[in-house]
């Protein structure tokens, strides 16, 4: 496991920025492709009222509209009249996009620490329910108006980052000091989260006036406010002003593991475990660290979901976790490339429902891509074989100088 | 046996006298490519049936490949590869082994998890039951034929896990007899041995040449060569420089035909007056990761300005030690003190900001990271120290002045500090390394095998620097499993064998013979007063082929 | 810190008699006090579980870690029942050997999509990991994609059970005769499949390869053993195995397919995962772990159903929470040496 | 971009909102999906459908039909969608909204409630008396020597709980010394939750009749009366029909008239006369709740049985009978 971790980083390391790109556009062309095969194929399954006849077969789906739809639909149809650039799917498609930054960081600081975060999630749920009960509680005695909001919000995320850290610390521990795998006790802490916030919530924190199993609603100065002028309507659940956070972090999480002496370490440990050790790294409160630091990162994705899209705590929380691992993933776990990827995955995501009103088209579809997104990017080697023909992608040559031990070969050797 | 020829023939030397039917194996005209390296250039080799045929090279001479496409691994992209007298193409080990070529690998191709008798077997299972189940007790009974016929003891059912590493060579010898093989070939198998064991496999090797076996032997000690073969052929570079006739060569020779030029088998060092006690080890006991005793009950001082040389079989405990020492194991009693200060309960981190340099055994694992640049690696181990990091921000400015200076002070080649460090070959991996843990300014070096798999040009370079560092009064302490080494670097040298030292002198006033028997774990004092005929140990044993 | 599992081995070599007795009598009461209805639900409900974790037994071993074992169950779940819905003329259909054509559709699914795995693994070199994640995700999206096609709605329509076949004489034993005589035959294939694959394992040819090639491939390959056969071979088994399990708890058990959030699935495929990790890639430990979670699953309706009043949220996470205390008591098993590594013949 | 089929030109356009069981449960979703294919083939009028598979999503499926204001009429079903409508009948003031199953109280959302209770009173009633007679029918039979039968629910949430007040008044009404044992999924498309619960409940506990109230997972119910010869009690359609492999198990169903709300609604917005802020209580008196009894086996079961369920019908029409709507209460 150790091994294969440390090759696949390797590996992603290795590749150079230009080659990761070139091989997250052409999965994300290859996912596209076969998810259009699929579409037009199963439109021969469905039952419409008029359609393509090709060969005794009726096909229901047209594939273009389908990508017409999921891309420019998640954006507000801007070829079609009277386009405004804030308009409502937009807002959606970024909404989207800020909390997919959060919860994209949050996989991509653990597995560049050499750590499967899973767990994401987990720590998502419990996260916004910390959000969401410390809000409720501290507005009693917090003024209302802009006080409340200065006060409320950050302490919302403070409250998120700290339940989503701890929940996220408890894999890293169970890791570091019970030689867990992580990527089971991740998987399994995601269901115990969903019982336990559910556990909490009808113990203490139910709205009694609502039916649904949710929180009362945190009070409207208490959600992320709207830029004035600049910012979309406010009816809408999206703020510029949580955008740039997200941005912000982003920024702030590829600074620090370039240039400060922790994100070193963290990176040391992500590829070489043995060598971090070997330079001054503890590492088991580096484990416990990195996951710590994931778990934050989960958790303010959970806060930003209660204080800017949903308004309260409800059982059902979204997949943005899982979501999370396929952004980070198509970005190469790079921080900066994971806002773009995010941005991708919120046109996505908005764009399924735009599918689901203009087409008949099921909108699981957008899983399916998605998964399909994922293989291919797991897959360079395909893309290598495809693209070796054309270009030449092997940019790393064993230096020889001198007669010393033969450098080993590529990073795949057995 | 075929006739002395003199001391240097051409290709057609000493396999050429012989008729081709009694050529066990002859490799015509292999040449094998890599991207960027030609491993075999036009390489010719005549085996003659019933003999050791010894291979000789430098590291990376392209010995190990070239077996490699005899036994089907590779396959040439020129030459014949004849078998018996006939040319035969291998795809894989499969077509090899139906011919009767048999291979024990550099490192042992053995699945630990399973027992002697299922490795042996693998691949080669007989079956009962209609062909369902394979057939264990056959399996067992036939090796303890073949056990019974070589003189190997070997337990069919043991784990190969548990099994020495003595044991392994012969599970590995036995496995290619198992199947059949009539050509053996051996890469470097007494790599991992204590010079006892390979005594043994000298007496294995003999037993299976009587019975009619053809070996072929690969090494690039010059001793083993012309102790154990009936002919060596030496490759250089790729190409096969000459084959020769042991007895009528000399030594020297064949070093000079193996690196091309005149060599210097020794390193000088000079009197040196040692200081303050650095390290001191009060009886250390340290545990191995399974939780076994590795090190038990270690006392060991070293002084400013002094080396101290640990030699030892691997896996007696070194690796444990040191890592106690440096910080990365946590001994389970004892104490270690660094100039005066006791440290046994200090971080890794803390050590390191005491002025203690450390140059790992294994530079791929620890001592670079692969996929860093060398910009990068430069600041290991220093990433928090004040001068590369002021508020945990690291400068890398300065780090990459730092690393530059590196480069160029140890000259490691290509001069880039842009390339990553998997880039890099061996030696100026280990050359990067080396520079960077002196150039800390350290109060104590823990050096571990530090020129294991690195040129002779290097390795000069690397002993240089050492002994300047000693010269400058820092403590060092010197693990290396290379005799020649240890014994013309060390002041004091210290053998440890199963977690003990066994004895700590002056590296002068012990024989090769006395060093054997201690890396062996055996009291020399009793063996002294058995043989009497301890060898001067320059003669480095090439003596004792007479007394095949 | 030693595995349980070995610890019980140790003390059964010291006093075989008396284990046996203690563990046979345990087993009496045991049978003897809980309810009969807990203990059928356990035996079904351990059907996906254990037959997941011995597939993935043999890819791990193997050294192609298979974590898209979830998404196998999905897809033979789902097309199982699909099959047996059109064999049905696309009526609901009990006609019995409607399922048994379900089943084989399901495993043959399963199958197909285990042999994309093993090419995207070994073939293009994919990290098995994020690979095995992707190959979840396609099935989670693909089988309620497909039911909104089929059925118009991600819920498939019912096509009812097997039929459970009923051993004479045998199932007249008492205690445990209905349990495993009486019984659907799903439970008959996972406990045949179990003696099957403990038997590949530790008795054939290719039970030894798929050892040797999750443990030391070059030594595999070096004894003239094609590696990558054999890891197609392996991860291919583990496609009709977890094939097996998926169709046969959707046709013995549920008769539908809800495709809604994890779908009926819901993570027993991680579960079996965990399951063979802790029985140390065992596959008589791993039944055992297969029964003991399932036994918990089954246990949440039935304390309810006494009248306990926990809170069902609280009860549901009894099986996960378990494989987290058990993964950290016992801590990490050993990995096979190889699991995760690509393997190319001919390299150094 | 089109798709290949054509567009739809209706006059009116509704959209639908359906609840997490999702089309398919053949009962409460599908019961609205019914009523909306009803008021196509009678009116003018286009639909499209949303199924969200998680609550959170319900906030934004409103909002994609509100949002451009193309839609006449957004129809959301389930009490599960009170709260985000709440938000978005107050934000989007001028669309038209129908909630079935609970209430908003907004000027422009028209609320339709069911009297659950009164309808689970009748089959608790029923279920009642038939436990301790000797009834058999299909392959099914009850068993008089046990007392016990039981319910299973979907989550523990107040309509829920209501359907099992109900049923619990019911069926001490008709005896006081039947048991009612209950057990709650947690889900409403889990068959394997439901099979569970009920072979607990048939096996363990000796239920010979069981009421569910659990959507898809209901169907678990259904294949474990089958194989146990027992009885079960459908719930908002007639499931003997809907459900017909289990016509022979399904005694009667607890059928609430979601079409015909759908129906109606769709109407009142074709003439122009749709009212917000009204809440429509459909009870036994209009049918809205009623007792429909199993298509295959329904007419077995004795005349007598059947004349005090009309009994009880009538008294709780008249006040009578005060049914409870919390289990607490019973
Ligand atoms: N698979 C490979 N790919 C690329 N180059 C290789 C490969 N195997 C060997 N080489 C190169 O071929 C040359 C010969 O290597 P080989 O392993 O045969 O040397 P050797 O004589 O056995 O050395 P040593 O004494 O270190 O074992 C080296 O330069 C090495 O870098
Ligand atoms: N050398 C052998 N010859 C004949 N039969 C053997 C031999 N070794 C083991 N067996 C038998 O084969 C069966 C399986 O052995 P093995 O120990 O491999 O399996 P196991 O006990 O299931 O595995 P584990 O070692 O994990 O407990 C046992 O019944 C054992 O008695
Ligand atoms: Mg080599
Ligand atoms: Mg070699």
């Amino acid at each position: 496991m150790k091994t294969r971790l440390k090759r696949l980083l390797r590996r992603l390391v290795h590749a150079s920025v230009l080659e990761r790109i070139a091989i997250s556009v052409a999965s994300l062309l290859a996912a596209i492709v076969v998810g259009g095969v699929l579409v037009f194929v199963s439109g021969a399954y469905a039952s419409c009222q008029a359609g393509l006849n090709v060969a005794g077969f009726t096909f229901c789906y047209n594939p273009m509209q389908v990508f017409y739809e999921l891309f420019f639909g998640a954006i507000g149809h801007p070829l079609e009249g009277d386009w405004a650039l804030r308009n409502y799917n937009l807002a959606e498609t970024l909404a989207q996009t800020t909390l997919l930054i959060f919860t994209g960081l949050s996989f991509a600081v653990a597995f560049r620490a050499g750590l499967f975060n899973i767990g994401t999630q987990g720590q998502l749920i419990m996260g916004s329910l910390a959000t969401a009960v410390t809000v409720l509680y501290a507005s009693v005695i917090v003024p209302s108006g802009f006080i409340g909001t200065v006060v409320l919000i950050p302490l919302g995320l403070l409250a998120g980052a700290v339940a989503g850290g701890l929940y996220g610390a408890i894999p890293g521990a169970l890791k570091a000091y019970a030689d867990a795998n992580e990527v089971i006790t991740t998987i399994m802490l995601n269901f115990v989260a969903g019982g336990v916030a559910a556990t909490l919530l009808a113990w203490q924190f139910q709205d009694p006036e609502s039916t649904n199993q949710q929180t009362e609603s945190i009070p409207a100065y208490a959600e992320i406010p709207n830029v004035p002028f600049l910012g979309f309507s406010g009816r809408w659940n999206f703020s510029l002003l949580a955008l740039a956070f997200a941005i912000v972090c982003m920024i702030g999480i590829a600074w620090m593991l370039s240039r400060t002496a922790f994100g070193y370490e963290l990176r040391t440990s992500g590829v070489q475990p043995e060598a971090a050790a070997y330079s001054g790294v503890d590492e088991k409160r580096m484990i416990v660290g990195a996951m710590t630091l994931s778990g934050a990162l989960g958790g303010i994705g959970g806060s930003l979901w209660v204080l800017m899209v949903q308004g309260e705590w409800i059982t059902s929380v979204p997949d943005l976790g899982f979501d999370g691992i396929a952004v980070s993933i198509l970005a190469g776990n790079s921080p900066l490339g994971i806002g773009a990827s995010a941005f991708l995955f919120g046109l996505l995501d908005s764009g399924s429902q735009s599918i689901s009103t203009a087409t008949d088209v099921p909108p699981e579809l957008v899983g399916i891509l998605s998964g399909l997104i994922i293989l291919f990017v797991a897959m360079p080697e395909f893309f290598r074989m495809i693209g070796g023909r054309y270009v030449d992608f092997e940019d790393v040559q064993p230096v020889q100088t001198d007669g010393g031990e033969p450098v080993e070969g590529g990073e795949d050797d057995a | 046996m075929s006739e002395p020829g003199p001391g240097q023939t051409d290709d057609a030397g000493v396999g050429g006298t012989a008729s081709a039917s009694d050529l066990a194996v002859h490799l015509d005209g292999i040449t094998k490519r890599f991207p960027g390296v030609i491993a075999n250039d036009d390489v010719d080799l005549r085996v003659e049936r019933g003999t050791v045929h010894a291979l000789l090279g430098e590291n990376g001479a392209g010995k190990t490949t070239l077996m490699n496409v005899l036994y089907g691994l590779y396959e040439p992209n020129e030459g014949d590869v004849v078998v018996d007298g006939t040319t035969r193409s291998f795809s894989s080990p499969r077509d090899a082994i139906d011919a009767g070529v048999g291979m024990i690998h550099q490192h042992f191709m053995l699945v630990d998890t399973m027992t002697v008798a299922e490795n042996i077997a693998l691949g080669n299972e007989p079956r009962k039951w209609f062909g369902l189940a394979v057939d264990r007790e056959r399996v067992t009974r036939e090796i303890r034929d073949l056990c019974d016929r070589y003189g190997f003891d070997v337990d069919p059912d043991a784990k190969v896990a548990d099994c020495s590493v003595g044991v392994q060579q012969r599970v590995e010898i036995l496995k290619a007899l198992y199947r059949g093989a009539d050509v053996l070939i051996l890469d470097e198998p007494t790599a991992v041995l204590t010079p006892q064991e390979v005594e043994g496999l000298y007496d294995v090797l003999e037993e299976l040449t009587d019975q009619g076996k053809t070996i072929i032997f690969i090494t690039h000690k010059l001793g083993e060569a012309t102790h154990a073969a009936d002919a060596i052929t030496v490759l250089r570079d790729g190409e096969s420089v000459s084959t020769v006739d042991p007895n009528t060569t000399t030594r020297s020779d064949l070093a000079e035909h193996m690196v091309g030029r005149e060599v210097l088998l020794e390193a000088e060092t000079e009197a040196n007056d040692a200081g303050e006690t650095v390290l001191s080890v009060a009886d250390l006991t340290v545990e191995d990761s399974r939780g076994v005793e590795a090190v038990s009950g270690i006392d060991l001082e070293v002084r400013a300005g002094e080396v101290l040389g640990i030699a030892g079989v691997d896996g007696n405990g070194q690796a444990e030690l040191v890592e106690a020492i440096t910080g990365l194991r946590q001994p389970e009693a004892g104490t270690i003190s660094m100039a005066g200060a006791e440290i046994t309960e200090w971080s890794r981190r803390d050590r390191i900001d005491a002025g203690m340099s450390y140059i790992p055994e294994d530079r791929h694992t620890r001592g670079l990271v692969m996929p860093f640049d060398l910009v990068e690696n430069g600041v290991l181990g220093s990433q928090r120290a004040e001068t590369f990091a002021q508020s945990n921000q690291i400068d890398w400015g300065a780090v990459r002045e730092h690393s530059e200076d590196i480069i160029e002070t140890y000259d490691v080649r290509p001069p880039n500090a842009d390339a990553d460090a998997e880039a890099f070959s061996g030696g100026n991996q280990q050359k990067f390394i080396v520079g960077r843990e002196f150039e800390r300014d350290p109060e104590l070096v823990v050096a571990t095998h530090p020129t294991r798999g690195v040129d002779i040009g290097s390795t000069e370079f690397i002993h240089e620097r050492l002994l300047e560092l000693r010269r400058e009064g820092v403590a060092i302490v010197l693990i290396s499993s290379n005799l020649d080494e240890v014994r013309s670097l060390s002041d004091r040298l210290a053998v440890i064998y199963e977690g003990s030292f066994m004895d700590v002198t002056d590296p002068e006033s012990l024989t090769e013979e006395t060093l054997g028997l201690l890396m062996a774990g055996e009291d020399p004092d009793d063996a002294d007063e058995a043989s009497t005929t301890a060898e001067p140990v320059s003669e480095f044993g090439s003596e004792r082929r007479g007394e095949r | 810190m030693r595995n349980p599992f070995s610890i019980l081995k140790g003390w059964y070599n010291r006093r075989p008699a008396a284990v046996l007795a203690v563990s046979a009598l345990t087993l009496v009461v045991f049978l003897w006090a809980t309810p009969a209805s807990w203990q059928a639900a356990t035996l079904r409900l351990a059907v996906p579980i254990a037959l997941a974790a011995l597939g993935g037994i043999f890819a791990e071993k193997s050294g192609v870690i298979n974590i898209g074992i979830e998404g196998l169950l999905i897809v033979s779940a789902f097309s199982a029942i699909v099959a047996t819905f059109w064999l049905g003329g696309g009526e609901s259909t009990f006609t019995i050997s409607h399922h048994w054509w379900g089943l084989l559709a399901g495993v043959l699914v399963s199958t197909l999509f285990a042999l994309l795995f093993a090419i995207v693994c070994i073939e293009f070199k994919a990290d098995q990991i994020i690979a095995g994640l992707a190959l979840w995700l396609i099935a989670l999206g693909l089988a309620p994609f497909v039911s909104r096609l089929v059925f118009e709605s991600p819920n498939t329509s019912d096509v009812g059970t097997f039929d459970n076949v009923t051993i004479p004489l045998l199932s007249e034993i008492p205690l445990f005769g209905h349990l495993l005589f009486d019984t659907p035959p799903q439970v008959y294939i996972m406990l045949g499949a179990f003696v099957f694959g403990w038997f590949v394992l530790n008795h054939t040819r290719f039970g030894r390869w798929v050892v040797a090639s999750g443990e030391n491939p070059k030594a595999l390959d070096t004894a003239g053993v094609d590696v990558q056969r054999v890891r197609y071979t392996a991860v291919i088994l583990s496609g009709v195995f977890a094939g097996l399990g998926g169709a046969g708890f959707a046709l013995g058990y549920l008769g539908t397919f809800t495709g809604t959030g994890e779908t009926v699935i819901d993570g027993r495929g991680f579960i079996a995962i965990a399951t063979y990790l802790l029985a140390n890639y065992h596959p008589v430990g791993a039944l055992g772990g297969s029964l003991l979670f399932a036994g918990l699953d089954a246990m949440q309706t039935q304390l309810q159903g006494a009248g306990i009043s926990v809170p069902t949220n609280l009860i549901q996470i009894i099986p996960h929470a378990t494989v987290i205390v058990v993964i950290a008591l016992v801590g990490r098993t050993r990995l096979p040496d190889a699991a995760g590594d690509h393997y190319e013949s001919g390299e150094d | 971009v089109g798709g290949f089929g054509d567009e739809d030109e209706s006059e009116y356009q509704v959209g639908m909102v359906y609840s997490t069981g999702g089309l398919g449960d053949n009962s409460f979703n599908d019961m609205a999906s019914q009523g909306i294919d009803d008021a196509t083939d009678e009116f003018d009028v286009g639909y499209q459908e949303s199924e969200p598979s998680e609550q959170s999503e319900f906030d934004n499926m409103q909002r994609d039909y509100a949002e451009p204001g193309d839609y006449d009429l957004v129809t959301c079903v389930g009490y599960e969608q009170e709260d985000a409508l709440e938000d978005n009948a107050e934000e989007y003031d001028e669309q038209n909204f129908i909630i079935i199953d609970t209430v908003v109280d907004a000027d422009n959302v028209r609320s339709y409630t069911f009297d659950e209770p009164g309808g689970s009173f009748q089959v608790g009633h029923l279920a009642g008396l038939l436990t301790t007679e000797e009834f058999s029918a299909g392959d099914s039979e009850t068993d008089p020597d046990e007392t016990v039968v039981g319910f299973v629910g979907g989550d523990e949430s107040p309509l829920i709980e209501s359907f099992e007040a109900g049923f619990t008044a019911g069926v001490e009404y008709a005896n006081d010394d039947v048991d009612v044992e209950s057990i709650y999924v947690d889900s409403f498309d889990d068959t394997s939750g439901g099979r569970e619960a009920a072979s607990t409940l048939y096996e363990d506990q000796g239920a010979d009749i069981i009421f569910h109230a659990a959507g898809g997972a209901g169907i678990g119910v259904f294949q474990v009366a089958e194989e146990e010869g027992r009885f079960a009690i459908g719930v908002d359609a007639d499931q003997s029909v809907q459900e017909e492999d289990y016509a022979d198990v399904i005694l009667a169903s607890m059928v609430k008239r979601v079409d015909e709300a759908v129906l109606t609604a769709v109407e009142s917005i074709v003439n122009d006369e749709f009212e917000g802020g009204d809440v429509e209580e459909l009870g036994l008196e209009d049918d809205g709740v009623d007792v429909v009894l199993g298509d295959t086996i329904g007419d077995e079961i004795p005349d007598d049985i059947l004349d005090e369920l009309e009994e009880s019908e009538e008294e709780i029409i008249d006040g009578d009978i005060d049914v409870p709507d919390d289990p607490d209460d019973v």
